[in-house]
């Protein structure tokens, strides 16, 4: 997945005018432009909702940069993790409304983050083993359709057990607390969702590049036989990646929770779709792209809303996937693919 | 190939003659098979529903509509085997090709905009249009790996609908285009409601003509390069196959296939709205093609009109049965509600268990038996021993 | 040529077949409804003529329940009270219901298919239903072709009826026999009625208009706005938001900045206008949130109701039409009869919006079958379906119904079009929050 | 099918005879990322010769290899056949899609210009099909590839390098080092894929079934069965390619590569994984491509008696460096080629 991060030891220059700095300059040139045309208000909001995106994407790229398999049945793990932190705040806690005291608050968000990303990344590795490792030399097509058929599953579990219509979560962060920073008031849960993504990608950022296990994940990444030869087990590997990228779709869904204060069992197709545009647009298999696709994400549908063509949103998201694709195939940061198939 | 398989199944093969007269024949044969299939089943099916217990639960009549309607599955699942079955790639957006083929019917005899062209020639019409936007999406995407155009197409099947509600000036959005006129023979129109054969027949005829083409596509070098793809996409690139344009076909035709159903659809309703080709339709054809068997064209179909009967029927009377008996839990359950699951359910066990579908095509059971399956494909069962 | 030669064998065939298939099967289904009413006629003497059939076509299953099953129930009493009555002119009438909800979503195909289960049942002289207007354009070809009354208590759209706006589009095969009938006003009314309360009585002048890109939602909504921008009204914005949308953030910062005093929302709760409500409170935007019937969907205790997604205290504030009669003549009498007859079911068992209507229609198709009956008493099924049809579509016939005196014009459409509103009051039913009716206007009267 | 045989236009037989320059390449380079696979490699086939390329691991021959074969672009370096171009490092490949969606925008400008779309419904709708016809129109030729087209873009300085099939059509087969079949396909079907490009029936002949469709197959299905007999994989027709022994496989790969005739023929690796016995007939049947059908070969191997024993010339690779080239004798006594594979370990 972080291809580029390895070879870019040799010719760092290179690599560093080739893939690094372009892309960052032309995201900041974007959100730039953006942020003229929606004004701040707006821009807040985008930064939130693809703050959401941005997690979610970043399980798509990892699992697609170790097993090239597009994790159809992603986007609702983030979708059960919504209703999991719902059941953990609820049912457990006893939450109902907001919480005004910091430090309850904060012990209260610490619990429910992390049985979410915890039963999230079981329910993630467990989808692996038995839904796509059998299927792991099966040809392409077998586990794209298996994970259609997981994500089906998902749904109606979830369908049968809390019934179709939207169910209400508690927001334990006031939605109508407000801070002003220089003089534009901000949403205090808008400035949570932002920092908790930004630091859960950092902390991701750096577990992948300092870690023994992240670093087997790129080897495998980049060479699955040649890894194997290397001694790394691979399904443990894979195992891992499934697990960090499913507990950080959880995360997103107990972001999502506390933002909209409402989920339904439909809420991960359409996260998801979204979510894998992102990593395409990214670069599938860069983290950091991911991270960038969603965010990217989050302006152009906001930046729709904004202008009154809301309805186009969606229209619009997927004309930058198929303009990207056409394009740009490898993404933003993606290296270029290797076999011209 | 698997013609010359059938034919060369019994000879090694060594005398041309033989083995060009035994092709001609099954060659023959295949056409003739599909058509002698689709008559046995055009009226075996009506008898069949005066049986109890189908007769018990609705008229001969509501059957033949209830098949025509499972036929539109059927024609539509024919088509995405052709993208997903023998090309091995992956579209999950079919609905749109769907929705195309359906709106350029509505375009075309609608009050709405006012025309009043035949029904017949724009069963082509609906066709070619599907296939064109085909090419468009599949041009720019079918250059990369297949699971970027499993993306894609799930988008564009987004996109179509979207696209369909909210230019209102051009579709009348979410209203739909009504007053479709129904096709016509001559003087005689087809009845909405009444008599369901006109309908049943023409559905059926469209049926037997793609599969007989289908069977020739699969049956020429076109069809080998497309399993070629399909098994690996780099060797039969480097066998001189033109990976994109191959694909780019397979793609076209599926979509046509799909345009075809549409147009069918738009006369049967003789109302067209965006809503009915939501993505689940996308999926739903996707489980058919699955379950019956990728690659298999007897199988597809089959798996097709039972899992339409299944879901449509079944599933119904299943709830009724339950709610009658007052089982404690089971007639709380509402079976209808939890179809996807039983997809996926299906659809994971059927990739995990039992990859070559509920009805395995000749060619993956060949290993087994050779001979006697090439005598028996010729005879082609409708229960989907695909003639080969 | 084969295939030809296929079509004409087969075509041989049917004629055999259909000659010897004997005209119409009893459904499992029909037994079942059956046995749902037997339980309160068994006493009555009816049926010694056979029994008759009253279709109900609704989507009853997964989401679509909730609106579905209080509307057949509606229709389920009246003819249970018309078996306990002795039948109708010595009938037993059932209700046969078909649920047209695929996926807990209405189904335009399925409906359709239904409606050829009914056309084709010839014991069947009239239709209750369907709930979605969407579905209506699909169901009324077939029912018009097959002469089959068909009475909606809750279709509003106008393009089902009146030839202005292309209804006869919908009725080809005989545009000047009208087989289609609804009790529930247009949407040409209650669009414009709320417009006129959101003017006058609320004193709105800016509203931001929001629809969910559905037949129903963006009809109201355009009717709405027609009638707005008449009063003199300005539209602070125009948007549509898909049913799956869950993210209005956007939308209500963009319309914070043309500060509106009102919202209208053209739309059902299911497809988002809980989520914009309590979105909207908070982003702190607190005015009249008001909107077509589609909104006023029970208490605050009813799983996915608009007040209980929203929140009681944030949908305070918040008014809905409904094109029905608020509260009519007799509806203690009918809610009560309506809970006493439904006291053993699980759910479901206090009326709906729509269980009145539905009541209505169905007391409507009975009428005419029983006025029919009177005059020719031994007609076979297709007389007296046509009968029916005929009778009801009569524009000088009335009908007494739980909803009042009704009757219908040349287009089918009711002469008592009133549109009563409903605000959310969070004290109601004791705290749960719940919506009042404030007040209603008869639109034919004027 | 001689007379196709013959459109191959091979030297037939007298390969030997004038032994002019089939395959050229000239510092041909590949790297991926930072790692160079290989670099200035240069290489030059006669007709009718047989050219070994050797090394230790990972020493950059398959990339060669894939390079020549179309399936990676080189990052430098060009590929000569036949005295034309065939691989070429790719160069604003960026653009063509540009000039895919270029006609549609134009027309789109003009029509804007020309006020279609203040118009009434029918000039808008037909503005926009005219829109949509145009592109669809543009994407068919694009991967359609007419000359014409080609030549366009080349004017404006897009290169794009030969595809696997273009490679193919030039007249160059190969096989692959792990064996690439088609699985779940008959021996038969291997070699009529391998053929696809000989077969001259389109779309239209499919679906009428056309005489000509009919000839065709008949013609193609016969020679298969003759390249598996020249194989020695008679009787086999019918068995799915997953069923065959290893020592088969790689037979039928072989006779699926020889199927569109190629003049020069990539072998990686033919022997790998063969008992003494299987190599041998191997080699043996190697040479006998060269004498009986004239085929050149560029072959990688990792036995040395293979590669000494039928090899003109040999080409040694050691982590992407050309070390050493020339007839086997030479190679032997090379210094830095013993260093190379007692270094690394003889393979």
């Amino acid at each position: 997945m972080t291809t580029n991060a390895l070879s870019a030891r040799p010719t760092f220059v290179a690599t560093f005018q080739r893939l690094r700095l372009g892309p960052y300059l032309f995201m900041v040139g974007f959100a730039l432009v953006v942020y003229l045309i929606i004004g701040p208000e707006q821009f807040v909001n985008a930064l939130t909702i693809g703050s959401i995106y941005a997690l979610v994407a970043i399980g798509y790229t990892m699992v697609y940069g170790i097993i090239e398999l597009i994790n159809f049945a992603h986007g609702d793990v983030f979708m059960v993790g919504a209703f999991c932190s719902m059941y953990v705040l609820t049912t457990p806690l006893g939450q109902t409304g907001p919480v005004t005291d910091p430090p309850a608050l904060a012990v209260i968000l610490f619990i429910d983050f992390a049985v979410t990303m915890l039963v999230m990344g079981t329910l993630g590795t467990a989808i692996e083993r038995f839904a796509y490792r059998p299927l792991r030399n099966a040809p392409r097509l077998a586990p794209l359709i298996t994970a259609i058929g997981v994500s089906f599953i998902l749904q109606n579990i979830i369908q049968i057990i809390y019934g179709p219509s939207p169910i209400n979560t508690p927001q334990i962060i006031d939605p109508a607390a407000r801070v002003v920073v220089g003089g534009l008031s901000i949403g205090v849960i808008n400035i949570f969702i932002f920092v908790t993504a930004v630091t859960l990608m950092i902390g991701l950022q750096m577990f992948v590049s300092r870690t023994r296990l992240g670093r087997a994940m790129r080897s495998t990444a980049q060479d699955r036989e040649a890894a194997q030869l290397m001694g790394v087990d691979i399904n443990r590997t894979i195992a891992a990646t499934f697990f960090i990228g499913s507990a950080l779709a959880g995360a997103a869904g107990v972001v999502q929770g506390l933002y909209f204060g409402n989920i339904q069992f439909t809420l991960g197709f359409q996260a998801g779709l979204k979510a894998f545009t992102a990593a395409v647009l990214g670069g599938i298999g860069n983290i950091t792209g991911a991270a960038l696709g969603g965010f990217l994400i989050g302006f152009v549908e906001v930046t729709a809303a904004a202008q009154g063509y809301f309805v186009w949103a969606q229209a619009a998201v997927f004309a930058v996937l198929i303009i990207t694709l056409v394009f740009r195939p490898s993404g933003l940061l993606g290296q270029q693919l290797g076999e011209r198939t | 190939m698997s013609a010359i398989a059938g034919s060369t199944a019994g000879s090694t093969g060594t005398d041309p003659g033989l083995r060009a007269r035994l092709r001609d024949f099954s060659n023959r044969h295949r056409s003739i098979t599909v058509i002698v299939g689709m008559a046995i089943t055009a009226i075996a099916l009506p008898l069949i529903v005066l049986l109890p217990p189908f007769s018990s639960f609705s008229g001969q009549n509501i059957w033949l509509d209830g098949f025509t309607i499972a036929g539109i599955y059927v024609l539509l699942a024919l088509g995405l085997n052709i993208v997903v079955g023998l090309s091995g790639l992956l579209d999950l957006g079919y609905a749109a090709f769907f929705a195309i083929g359906a709106y350029t019917y509505a375009f075309a005899a609608s009050p709405f905009t006012g025309n009043e062209f035949p029904f017949w020639p724009m069963l082509l019409v609906g066709a070619l249009m599907a296939a064109t936007f085909g090419i468009l999406l599949g041009a720019p995407t079918l250059r990369l790996r297949g699971d970027y155009l499993a993306i894609v197409t799930l988008g564009f099947g987004e996109i179509v609908p979207i696209a369909i509600l909210n230019s209102s000036k051009y579709t009348d959005g979410p209203n739909g285009i009504g007053g479709i006129t129904p096709p016509s023979i001559g003087d005689f129109l087809f009845p909405t409601t009444g008599n369901p054969w006109p309908f049943y027949l023409t559905m059926l005829a469209l049926i037997t003509l793609s599969m007989i083409l289908i069977y020739r596509l699969q049956d020429s070098r076109l069809g080998r390069a497309w399993m070629a793809i399909r098994e690996d996409e780099l060797a039969a690139a480097a066998n001189g196959v033109n990976t994109v344009t191959t694909k780019l076909l397979a793609f076209a035709l599926g979509a046509s296939t799909a345009g075809l159903a549409g147009v069918f659809l738009a006369s049967k309703l003789q109302t067209v709205t965006p809503n009915l080709f939501r993505f689940d339709v996308s999926f739903t054809v996707l489980a058919m093609v699955v379950l019956g068997g990728m690659g298999n064209i007897w199988g597809v179909a089959v798996g097709a009109f039972i899992i339409f009967m299944i879901q449509s029927v079944f599933l119904k009377q299943l709830n009724l049965f339950f709610d009658n008996v007052n089982v404690p839990i089971l007639s709380d359950i509402d079976f209808l509600q939890y179809q996807f699951l039983l997809y996926g359910v299906a659809l994971v066990a059927m990739m995990l268990l039992r990859p070559e579908g509920l009805f395995p095509s000749r060619r993956r059971r060949r290993e087994l038996h050779t001979e006697e399956d090439a005598a028996f494909g010729e005879l082609g069962d409708p229960m989907g021993a695909a003639p080969k | 040529m084969k295939i030809t030669r296929l079509a004409a064998a087969a075509a041989a065939a049917a004629l055999l077949v259909s000659a010897c298939s004997s005209g119409s099967t009893p459904s499992p289904s029909a037994e079942a409804s059956a046995g749902a009413s037997a339980g309160a006629s068994a006493a009555a003497s009816a049926g010694e003529k056979g029994t008759l059939k009253i279709g109900v076509t609704l989507p009853l299953s997964g989401g679509a329940a909730a609106d579905g099953q209080p509307t057949l129930k509606g229709a389920i009493l009246a003819v249970d009270q018309a078996n306990e009555a002795g039948g109708i002119g010595g009938y037993k009438i059932e209700v046969l219901p078909l649920d047209h909800a695929v996926n807990g979503k209405y189904n335009e195909q399925q409906a359709a298919q239904d409606m050829q289960t009914f056309a084709a049942d010839a014991a069947v002289i009239g239709v209750v239903g369907p709930y979605n207007s969407a579905v209506g354009k699909v169901q009324i070809p077939i029912s018009n072709e097959a002469g089959l009354l068909q009475c909606s208590p809750a279709n509003t759209n106008e393009s089902l009826t009146k030839p202005e706006f292309g209804a006869l589009d919908y009725r080809k095969s005989f545009p000047d026999r009208i087989n289609y009938i609804r009790v529930a006003a247009t949407d040409d009314i209650q669009g414009p009625a709320m417009a006129t309360y959101d003017y006058s009585k609320l004193g709105l002048r800016n509203v931001l208009i929001i629809d969910d890109v559905t037949t129903f939602g963006k009809g109201v909504a355009d009717n709405f706005q027609t009638k707005w921008e008449e009063l003199g009204g300005t539209v602070a914005d125009r948007v549509g938001a898909p049913p799956d949308t869950t993210d209005f953030n956007g939308i209500i910062s963009a319309a914070k900045g043309k500060n509106p005093d009102g919202v209208y929302y053209g739309g059902v709760v299911t497809s988002g206008a809980g989520l914009l409500l309590k979105q909207m409170r908070q982003q702190g935007l607190d005015i009249p949130f008001t909107g077509p019937d589609g909104i006023v969907n029970g208490p605050g205790d009813a799983e996915g109701s608009l007040i209980q997604i929203a929140g009681k205290d944030a949908a305070a504030g918040s008014y809905g039409s409904l094109a029905a009669i608020g509260d009519f003549p007799g509806k203690a009498d009918f809610t009560a009869a309506f809970e006493e007859h439904f006291k053993n079911d699980a759910d479901f068992n206090t009326p709906g919006a729509y269980s009145g209507p539905a009541h209505a229609c169905a007391t409507i198709i009975l009428k005419s079958l029983d006025e029919f009956l009177k005059t020719s008493p031994d007609a076979d099924q297709a007389a007296i379906r046509e009968g029916t049809r005929a009778w009801a579509s009569d524009t000088s016939h009335s009908f007494d119904t739980v909803l009042g005196t009704e009757s219908f014009d040349a287009n089918g459409d009711t002469t008592l079009p009133f549109i009563s509103f409903y605000t959310v009051d969070p004290a109601a039913k004791d705290g749960i929050g719940d919506w009042v009716f404030k007040e209603q206007i008869n639109f034919g009267a004027e | 099918m001689t007379q196709t045989a013959d459109s191959g236009g091979r030297p037939t037989g007298g390969a030997a005879a004038e032994p002019s320059t089939l395959l050229e390449a000239r510092g041909l380079t590949r790297r991926f990322g930072g790692l160079v696979a290989c670099r200035d490699v240069d290489l030059r086939i006669p007709s009718g010769g047989i050219v070994s390329i050797i090394g230790p691991n990972g020493a950059g021959k398959t990339t060669f290899f894939n390079v020549v074969a179309g399936i990676i672009d080189p990052s430098g370096g060009t590929v000569e056949f036949r005295g034309r171009t065939l691989i070429s490092r790719p160069r604003r490949t960026w653009l063509e899609p540009v000039f895919w969606v270029l006609p549609a925008a134009i027309v789109l400008l003009v029509e804007y210009l020309l006020g279609t779309f203040s118009g009434d419904e029918e000039s808008i709708s037909l503005g926009a099909i005219a829109v949509i016809a145009v592109l669809a129109a543009t994407l068919l030729t694009a991967i359609i590839r007419p000359r014409w087209y080609s030549r366009f873009i080349d004017r404006f300085g897009v290169l794009r390098s030969a595809r696997p099939n273009d490679v193919v059509a030039a007249g160059i087969g190969r096989t692959f080092q792990n064996i690439r079949l088609f699985q779940n396909m008959t021996a038969l079907e291997n070699v009529l894929v391998g053929m696809h490009l000989k077969l001259r029936s389109n779309l239209g002949d499919h679906l009428i079934s056309s005489r000509r469709q009919r000839a065709d197959e008949e013609a193609a299905t016969r020679r298969a069965s003759e390249l598996l007999a020249l194989v020695g994989l008679q009787g086999i027709e019918n068995e799915l390619a997953k069923n065959l022994p290893y020592g088969d496989q790689r037979r039928l790969e072989l006779a699926r590569a020889l199927a569109n005739d190629p003049v020069l023929l990539l072998l990686d690796e033919p022997t790998a994984g063969m008992n003494p016995n299987e190599t041998a007939e191997m080699t043996a049947l190697i040479g006998r491509l060269r004498s009986d059908l004239g085929v050149s070969v560029l072959l990688i191997e990792h036995d040395m008696r293979v590669v000494m024993g039928i090899s003109d010339r040999i080409l040694v690779l050691d982590h992407g460096e050309q070390i050493a080239e020339g007839s086997p004798d030479e190679v032997r006594r090379d210094q830095r080629v013993i260093e190379a594979y007692l270094g690394t370990g003889a393979s």
